[in-house]
């Protein structure tokens, strides 16, 4: 079972990689939407131990997951670019591979600091959830932080929330009310909230770089 | 009886929502918020009993803050009747600064929001469960997005999607510090359920891991600092509360930082019953003194008078991080200074709608001569600004007494001292911008418009409240703050400190 | 009268301020009947609260009373008062009473439709405010009081605040005094810490032996808060521009009562620190030095009369600190002669400046009325039309160049004597280089007072008038004439009767030397001050006795004589006009010219060009040395820096989410920690 | 004797008001042998009041009752100043602790009054004499106090009337260093107070370089019988000042021979200042602080001497 975990947690390092390396927006929106099958299935490993009831709870979620991170997220945002001005590229502020060596930093820090906390778990002490998950926060913080248009930000937002999921989900068994929680968190920011939002500056602005929604501040222009 | 605190204005905003009388609207919100003030009165008379497995309960600090809430909500939603009457006037409003024109959202959604959010901040202040009180916060922000761009162009709409943004990586980041949290006592209670139920929590963390408690501590103060404005993740804050319409940005201010710091008090709570407090005061007090830091450095030069009502709010938010992290006898003051900072700040707003619609100008350097022009409004600011920086014979002046004191009895000597200037360069700033719009020849070649009750009333009484509560210290607010000093510091004496 | 009904007097008077100010700010639609109600209470307070201070002072010991008001659940207050309290109050209260008479005919002089009850709201407060600082006996309702005082002076200050100069002043003095708030704040806090709680009976029972715990930090931080009240150099810089701002009563109010609660500061600081550091009394000295000298140059370099009056005000503030640190330094050096001396004269003094400078600025204030401008160089000639007027300023100018018969000279006299005493008694003592420091000093800024003065009153009410006014001045009402008077009377009377003054304040004296450590069994020797003070008064009187006699001799010479009139020599010139009179910058040039870097001089003139040149002036300013190269340096680096720092706020909220993540990486560091 | 005391106090009081007159004419005796003149009668300034009493008065339009209250208020104060000048071993009619204090301030009192009675003219000469009259009373008030203060260290006291008595013969000699640096500056202190060369020319005629005179010149009549008489007071009060320190070695010996002698110093001072008149040039405008400073500089160098 653990094998398993570990393959879902390369899988999604590698996806992480990949997607500060991506250049196409339609790609990106693909790579978090395989993120998304992965983490579907991760409260489904191991579900033969659980009791009944939990066994359905857990069933519910992996269902929900992947109905809003494989099917959800990626139909709106591909709609978003569909219907949107013509931009189709992610727009980094930074080099790719500028953008790709601090993944990397970014990956060595989280095994850093999953050495500093260790699991309690012993069965998952020695997996790779935590620097997966925290590689996982890292990438979507990065892709925020360096991405211009507002539609790759939410991209990044959801990099972020997958590896967050992923810290998580582990812990279906134990809590998996958070779980749901986690889930709500997802329907809730990027459906309704984000969608709409970014629905709306499509709109208004006809762009949706958010380099040049900088009206507001206190800085001199 | 809790339900009923958070479905009434739910169930007011749903009927809101479909209602097709803007008239019978605005009444639909008017009696939610009386609704919901009578009940919160109820609540603080008759305690009420926990619900939904003690996740909903009302503790001290919980009814402190929905009294608050309820009360500003009703404030603003008187203030609100006048606004949305002047505002539907017509369809398309011209834009102050910029001259292009723009139409409002619809009033149902305005009207709805404003309910939901009620409801929500009902339901942070209720609930006793961690996960319960990440999700209210995180409905706070939802509920209130709609509300910052009611004026639909593109600054509205930046400060929107900056709001969200940035208050939604912080959410997120608190969810993963509730998820460390479980991790943290899954240690010693391997193989059953882990509960965040704070019942639950205050037995169960005896044999807590303390590392991954300090990183959960670290993530939620993160998280929830973003929605309490604390710098540097106070950035959406000036934005939202300068694009908002005033009785919005009151209730942000008002509201909804001080429902986030019940986010951060909870998290605390859980910190000191892990025995980790010695970690959490520092994280705190440095928040809280950049806070002020940032607060004082973005006031000095301010000129946009709503930006700089917003950066007073980093402030006092770093205050209040500050006296929690202090701790002891400065507790008491941080509940009596939210009280303060609440009540005055919301007051502030709602002059600084009623500037902004006489004058249309967000910029203080083209403002003068307040105290002829709106005689009422003006004063009002004046005495707003008197007392918000902290000047007797307002309450402001006895919170900052308080947490001071309790720095300079922790030999915090130095901290007091930086404090203090930090405050006078706030107080210089503000000053700047607010004498400079109060004084000086009214322009005679505008009219003087006579002001309306439903503008001046709110803020007047928030600000008379303000000085009520300072000075006349009724019983049951005495006992709600003493009941919360207690949860840090059980031996808590009201007045064993300042004889 | 028991202190219980003493202090039930007080608050009645304060119920007059208080609830007369409200009572007045409600009827301000009725302006006239506002006017005199809101002066009428202000009058009617004050003479209930002088009652009040005679009987207090005959109780004799301090006495203290509770009051409990639930301030925030948090606290009590305490009201009380003992001899220093009661000196205080009293002068308040005499200005309190005199002055609003004046306002009153003042306000109505140049009616411009303004409501008048705000004004008179806030006059009320500020008598209440200086009241209630007077009789608060612990810290939480000192500040209270202060910050009333602070913020309804305010109020006063920018009556007129149409005027930009009006606003900028309202805003230095706020911004001065809360700065200087903030500082007292950190003093009683680190007080209520050492001593276990705010009440001033905690202060004084908790009161170390030896010396307290950062002691000198206490003191510096009640010089820095009570010196900005009090108009320290360089803490001084609101002073000059809010005085001359607020209309002249006002003015009066705050120059002769409202900085004096910053010495009553000083000396409550000086009494609960505890044994005293000889370093205070040098620290004092310098700044009584300083503020005396510099005051006294910047008054005399000054062109604006109100502002001239204010810098005079600096230099009696520094006048009075020298006479404090004298007393201190007596205290610590064991010379009690030295002690009596100096705390008698810098107490006399402070008297004395309230009576002479009330009198100064009502005068003013006469004449700023009358003329419409307060430029001393457009006036002249003014003893004319105004001789009731002129008169007035000529007693307070006497006064205040601390000159025989009137009552300045009696403060400072003591001073010197304390001063002499402390060198005779020890001339090979550390403090002997300071005494002679002190003694020049004094007879300094004595000089330049002279000079100042001589050429406030020379040019302004003798010669010839200089510009065209706009309309003909005469001397004022009788409202202004009769508070004038009474200071005029106060003025002689205090110097005729200096001695029962002196001996009246033994209790205060008391009481300040014993807070310095002074053991409670060696009484200041005020006996010795006494034969000096009774000569001092019967030569005042001989010398007004024989000035008059000689008036009648020569009267009597003259009487049966040809008395002509002609014109003023004019050295063979055949039309000389009213313009060629001696200016005043030209009067103080050559006093001023060694002081020219100091006083930030700038000479601005048109060199005349061509042959037959049409015009050209020559005109000298001077800027505050402190304001100009200090204060407002610093704001703009302040202001610089800050904006270095906002670029913070760029508006991209890429940036706002990069503040987060180092947030979060730095609170992860530091939880590994 | 007790008895007699009072009475005799008042006799150097009455020979002061008598006598003071003659010091003017005494100097201008010693100026007139130097330039080889007969000058002017000792007398001369008796006939010139007893000329200018019995005249009536021009006053200019400009002026008020500030002109005539001048001439009278200093004449008073520098009356008042001699009740507290002792003769010899005799103490002043008036002494206490503290007179020498009081002394300076009667002395600015009479300056003030001089001073606003020539502003009131509006003449731009007067009021030139004014500034400068100021300026150097601002300089001269701190030195003089300084040399005061030195005499009060030498005699230990306060009181004029008891300093010279206070100093011992086997003391004076002792002090002797002292004595003149404070004779020195006293010295100075006189020549700038009354008016003398080098720093005002008292018998000048271009108003530009008149101090003193220039401020009197447009009164008339008494009143300038007042102004003349004070000025001789305030002469006689400082060359008593200074006769009293140099004759102080003598005066255990008896108020008689002490008498003597202080008629002989004060002669002697006249002589001197009539020297001093004679063989200098008036300074520069400029000049006049520096040397004022330096009667201050005496000052403290006596107090350093005094306290070795």
């Amino acid at each position: 079972m653990n094998e398993l975990i570990d393959f879902s947690m390369m899988g999604l390092i590698l996806l992480n990689l990949v997607l500060l390396g991506a250049t196409r927006l339609i790609h990106s929106v693909r790579l978090v939407a395989i993120q998304g099958l992965l983490l579907g299935l991760l409260p489904l490993w191991g579900i033969a131990d659980a009791e009944t009831s939990l066994q359905v709870r857990l069933y519910a979620i992996s269902l929900a997951t992947l109905t809003v991170k494989c099917g959800l997220f990626p139909w709106m945002m591909r709609r978003i670019i569909r219907e949107g001005p013509t931009h189709r590229e992610v727009k980094p502020s930074i080099a790719l591979p500028t953008a790709l060596l601090t993944g990397i930093i970014a990956l060595a820090l989280a095994f850093w600091i999953s050495h500093k906390l260790i699991l309690p778990n012993p069965r998952l002490a020695d997996t790779l959830i935590i620097p997966a998950g925290f590689f996982g926060i890292f990438t979507g913080l990065l892709l925020i932080v360096t991405r211009r248009t507002a539609l790759s930000q939410v991209i990044g937002y959801v990099a972020l929330e997958n590896g967050i999921y992923a810290v998580g989900v582990v812990f279906a068994h134990d809590a998996p009310l958070l779980i749901e929680l986690g889930i709500l968190l997802d329907v809730f920011v990027a459906v309704f909230v984000m969608g709409v939002t970014v629905f709306h500056i499509n709109r208004d602005f006809d762009h949706m770089d958010t380099d040049r929604m900088t009206e507001l501040r206190d800085s001199p222009p | 009886m809790i339900t009923a605190l958070i479905l009434t204005p739910f169930c007011l905003g749903l009927l809101a929502f479909v209602l097709r009388s803007d008239l019978l609207r605005r009444w639909v919100l008017v009696l939610g918020a009386a609704i919901h003030l009578l009940l919160t009165g109820l609540c603080i008379w008759i305690p009420p009993s926990p619900e939904a497995h003690g996740w909903l309960a009302l503790d001290a600090p919980g009814t402190l803050f929905l009294a608050l809430s309820s009360t500003l909500f009703f404030a603003a939603a008187i203030y609100a009747f006048g606004y949305l009457r002047v505002e539907s006037d017509s369809a398309q409003h011209q834009d102050l600064e910029d001259g292009f024109l723009f139409d409002n959202e619809p009033e149902a959604v305005f009207c709805g929001c404003l309910l939901f959010f009620l409801s929500t901040m009902t339901l942070v202040a209720a609930s006793r469960h961690l996960g319960l009180l990440w999700v209210a916060i995180e409905a706070t922000t939802l509920a209130s997005a709609p509300l910052i761009c009611f004026h639909r162009h593109h600054r509205s709409l930046e400060a929107t999607w900056k709001y969200l943004l940035v208050c939604s990586v912080g959410i997120a980041l608190a969810l993963l510090g509730n998820f460390f949290l479980v991790i943290a006592l899954s240690f010693h209670t391997a193989g059953s359920h882990v509960s965040l139920a704070m019942a639950d929590l205050q037995n169960n963390m005896s044999g807590v891991n303390p590392a991954w408690l300090k990183a959960a501590y670290g993530f939620l103060v993160i998280g929830y600092g973003t929605k309490m404005g604390l710098a540097p993740m106070h950035t959406w804050l000036p934005d939202a509360h300068s694009e908002s319409p005033s009785l919005v940005s009151a209730l942000l201010s008002g509201a909804v930082l001080s429902t986030a710091f019940l986010g951060i008090l909870r998290a605390t709570q859980v910190c000191a019953w892990g025995g980790q407090l010695e970690f959490a005061r520092p994280v705190l007090i440095v928040f809280g003194s950049f806070s002020v830091l940032v607060a004082a450095v973005f006031l000095f030069s301010q000129s946009d008078y709503k930006r700089m009502l917003a950066y007073s709010s980093v402030e006092h938010m770093g205050i209040m991080a500050l006296g929690l992290g202090l701790g002891g006898t400065a507790i008491a003051g941080v509940f009596f200074h939210a009280i303060n900072h609440s009540l005055t700040k919301a007051a502030l707003f709602l002059v600084a709608g009623n500037i902004l619609a006489c004058t249309g100008t967000k910029s203080s350097n083209q403002v003068h001569g307040l105290l002829q022009r709106l005689p009422f409004s003006g004063t009002l600011w004046l005495l707003g600004f008197f007392a918000i920086t902290g000047l007797p014979p307002f309450g402001m002046f006895f919170s900052k007494l308080i947490i001071l004191k309790a720095a300079v009895d922790q030999g915090a000597l130095v901290l007091a001292g930086v404090l203090l200037i930090l405050l006078a360069i706030v107080f210089m700033g503000m000053t700047t911008i607010v004498l400079r719009m109060c004084l000086g020849p009214a322009d005679p070649n505008r009219p003087i418009t006579p002001e309306r009750l439903s503008s001046v009333l709110p803020p007047l009484a928030l600000l008379l409240l303000a000085l009520l509560v300072a000075w006349v210290w009724p019983e049951p607010l005495r006992n709600l703050i003493v009941e919360s000093a207690r949860l840090f510091d059980p031996q808590f004496l009201p007045g064993g400190h300042l004889p | 009268m028991t202190p219980d009904t003493i202090l039930a007097v007080f608050f009645c008077s304060l119920a007059f301020f208080v609830f007369g100010g409200i009572a007045a700010l409600i009827l301000s639609r009725f302006n006239t009947f506002a006017s005199f109600w809101g002066a009428g209470v202000a009058m009617g307070g004050s003479l209930i609260g002088l009652c009040a201070v005679s009987a207090g002072f005959a109780v004799g010991h301090p006495f203290q009373s509770v009051l409990r008001i639930p301030l925030g659940g948090f606290c009590t207050l305490h009201f009380g008062f003992d001899p220093l309290s009661l000196f205080f109050a009293g002068i308040t209260l005499l200005l309190g009473f005199v002055t609003p008479l004046y306002g009153l005919g003042y306000l109505r002089a140049h009616d411009d439709g303004k409501p008048a009850g705000p004004h008179w709201f806030c006059f009320n407060g500020l008598l209440a405010g200086m009241l209630l600082v007077f009789l608060a006996r612990d810290a939480v309702g000192f500040l209270i009081a202060w910050e009333l005082m602070a913020l309804t002076s305010l109020g006063l200050v920018l009556y007129n605040h149409e005027d930009r100069r009006v606003r900028q002043a309202g805003w230095l003095y706020l911004v001065a005094s809360h700065m200087g708030a903030a500082a007292l704040l950190l003093f009683f806090l680190m007080l209520a810490h050492d001593r276990g709680g705010f009440a001033f009976s905690a202060f004084m029972a908790h009161r170390p032996t030896g010396f307290a715990a950062h002691a000198n930090l206490l003191f510096l931080l009640a010089v820095l808060g009570f010196g900005t009240k009090a108009g320290f150099m360089p803490l001084h810089v609101w002073l000059p521009e809010a005085h001359p701002a607020a209309p002249s009563h006002v003015s009066a109010l705050m120059s002769a009562v409202m900085i004096k609660t910053g010495i009553y500061g000083l000396l409550r600081a000086l009494e609960w620190i505890g044994p005293w550091n000889p370093a205070w009394g040098w620290a004092l000295i310098f700044i009584g030095l300083s503020s005396g000298l510099l005051g006294a140059l910047f008054a005399l370099a000054n062109d604006d009369i109100k502002r001239l009056l204010a810098y005079s005000s600096i230099d009696n503030i520094g006048i009075l600190t020298l006479g404090i640190g004298i007393g201190v330094l007596g205290v610590t050096y064991h010379i009690p002669l030295m002690a009596a001396a100096g705390f008698a004269g810098a107490l006399l003094h402070l008297l004395n400046h309230a009576l002479f400078k009330g009198l100064l600025f009502l005068s003013a204030g006469a004449v700023y009325q009358a003329a419409g401008t307060r430029q001393i160089s457009r006036l002249g000639g003014l003893f004319k039309t105004m001789p009731r007027t002129a008169l007035c300023f000529l007693v307070g100018a006497v006064a205040i160049c601390a000159l025989p018969p009137l009552n300045g000279c009696v403060g400072e006299f003591l001073i010197y004597w304390g001063a002499f005493k402390g060198y005779l008694s020890n001339p090979t003592a550390p403090i002997a280089p300071l005494l002679i420091a002190v003694i020049a000093g004094l007879a300094l800024i004595g000089g330049l007072a002279v000079a100042t003065f001589a050429k406030t009153f020379g040019i302004v009410f003798l010669g010839e008038p200089r510009a065209p006014l706009a309309h003909a001045p005469r001397d004022p009402g009788l409202l202004l004439i009769i508070p004038m008077l009474i200071l005029v009377v106060a003025c002689f009377s205090v110097a005729l009767f200096a001695q029962r003054v002196v001996s009246g304040l033994s209790p205060v004296l008391t009481q300040i030397a014993a807070g310095g450590g002074a053991a409670p069994e060696t009484i200041l020797p005020l006996n010795a001050l006494f034969r000096p003070l009774t000569l001092l008064a019967t030569v005042f009187a001989l010398i007004l006795a024989a000035g008059l006699a000689l008036y009648l001799v020569r009267r009597r010479l003259l009487k049966n004589r040809p008395v002509a009139a002609g014109v003023t020599w004019d050295c063979g010139y055949a039309k000389p006009t009213s313009r060629m009179q001696y200016t005043p910058a030209s009067f103080a040039q050559p006093l001023l010219d060694p002081f020219t870097p100091l006083l930030n001089r700038r000479i601005f003139s048109r060199i005349p060009r061509a042959l037959f040149p049409k015009s050209s002036t020559l005109s000298t300013g001077s800027s505050d040395l402190f304001q100009t190269k200090f204060f407002i340096p610093l704001v703009r680096s302040l202001n610089r820096s800050m904006n270095l720092f906002r670029w913070l706020q760029t508006g991209r909220v890429q940036i706002y989410v990069l503040y987060i993540v180092i947030a979060l990486i730095g609170v992860i560091l530091w939880s590994f920690h | 004797m007790n008895l007699l005391l009072p009475v005799l106090k008042i006799i150097p009081l009455l020979g002061a008001l008598l006598a003071a007159p003659l010091i003017p004419g005494l100097i201008n005796k010693v100026k007139a042998a130097f330039a080889g003149r007969r000058g002017p009668p000792v007398l001369q300034l008796y006939f010139d009041l007893f000329k200018l009493i019995q005249r009536g008065a021009v006053f200019s339009r400009t002026t008020t009752s500030i002109l005539s209250a001048g001439p009278l208020l200093s004449l008073v104060s520098a009356g008042f100043v001699l009740l507290f000048i002792p003769w010899g071993p005799l103490p002043a009619p008036l002494a206490f602790e503290g007179d020498l204090v009081l002394v300076v301030a009667l002395l600015g009192l009479g300056r003030f009054m001089t001073v606003i009675s020539a502003l009131d003219t509006g003449s731009s000469f007067e009021a030139m004499g004014a500034s400068r009259e100021v300026q150097f009373a601002a300089l001269t008030e701190p030195s003089l106090l300084l040399i005061l203060l030195a005499l009060a260290r030498m005699g230990n006291s306060l009181s004029l009337s008891t300093i010279f008595t206070a100093l011992p013969p086997d003391q004076f000699v002792a002090c002797g260093p002292a004595i003149l640096l404070v004779g020195i500056g006293l010295t100075i202190a006189l020549l700038v107070e009354n008016c003398r060369i080098p720093f005002d020319d008292p018998n000048t005629h271009l108003e530009l370089t008149m101090i003193h005179e220039v401020m009197v010149l447009d009164h008339t009549g008494p009143d300038l019988a007042l102004i003349l008489y004070g000025a001789s007071l305030k002469l006689w009060i400082m060359a008593l000042l200074l006769a009293n320190l140099f004759t102080a070695w003598a005066a255990q010996a008896g108020v008689l021979p002490a008498s003597v002698l202080i008629l002989v110093a004060l002669g002697l001072v006249a002589g001197l200042i009539g020297t001093i008149e004679s063989i200098t040039a008036r300074l520069r405008l400029v000049k006049i602080p520096q040397l004022l400073i330096g009667a201050g500089a005496c000052g403290i160098l006596a107090l350093f001497l005094l306290s070795r």
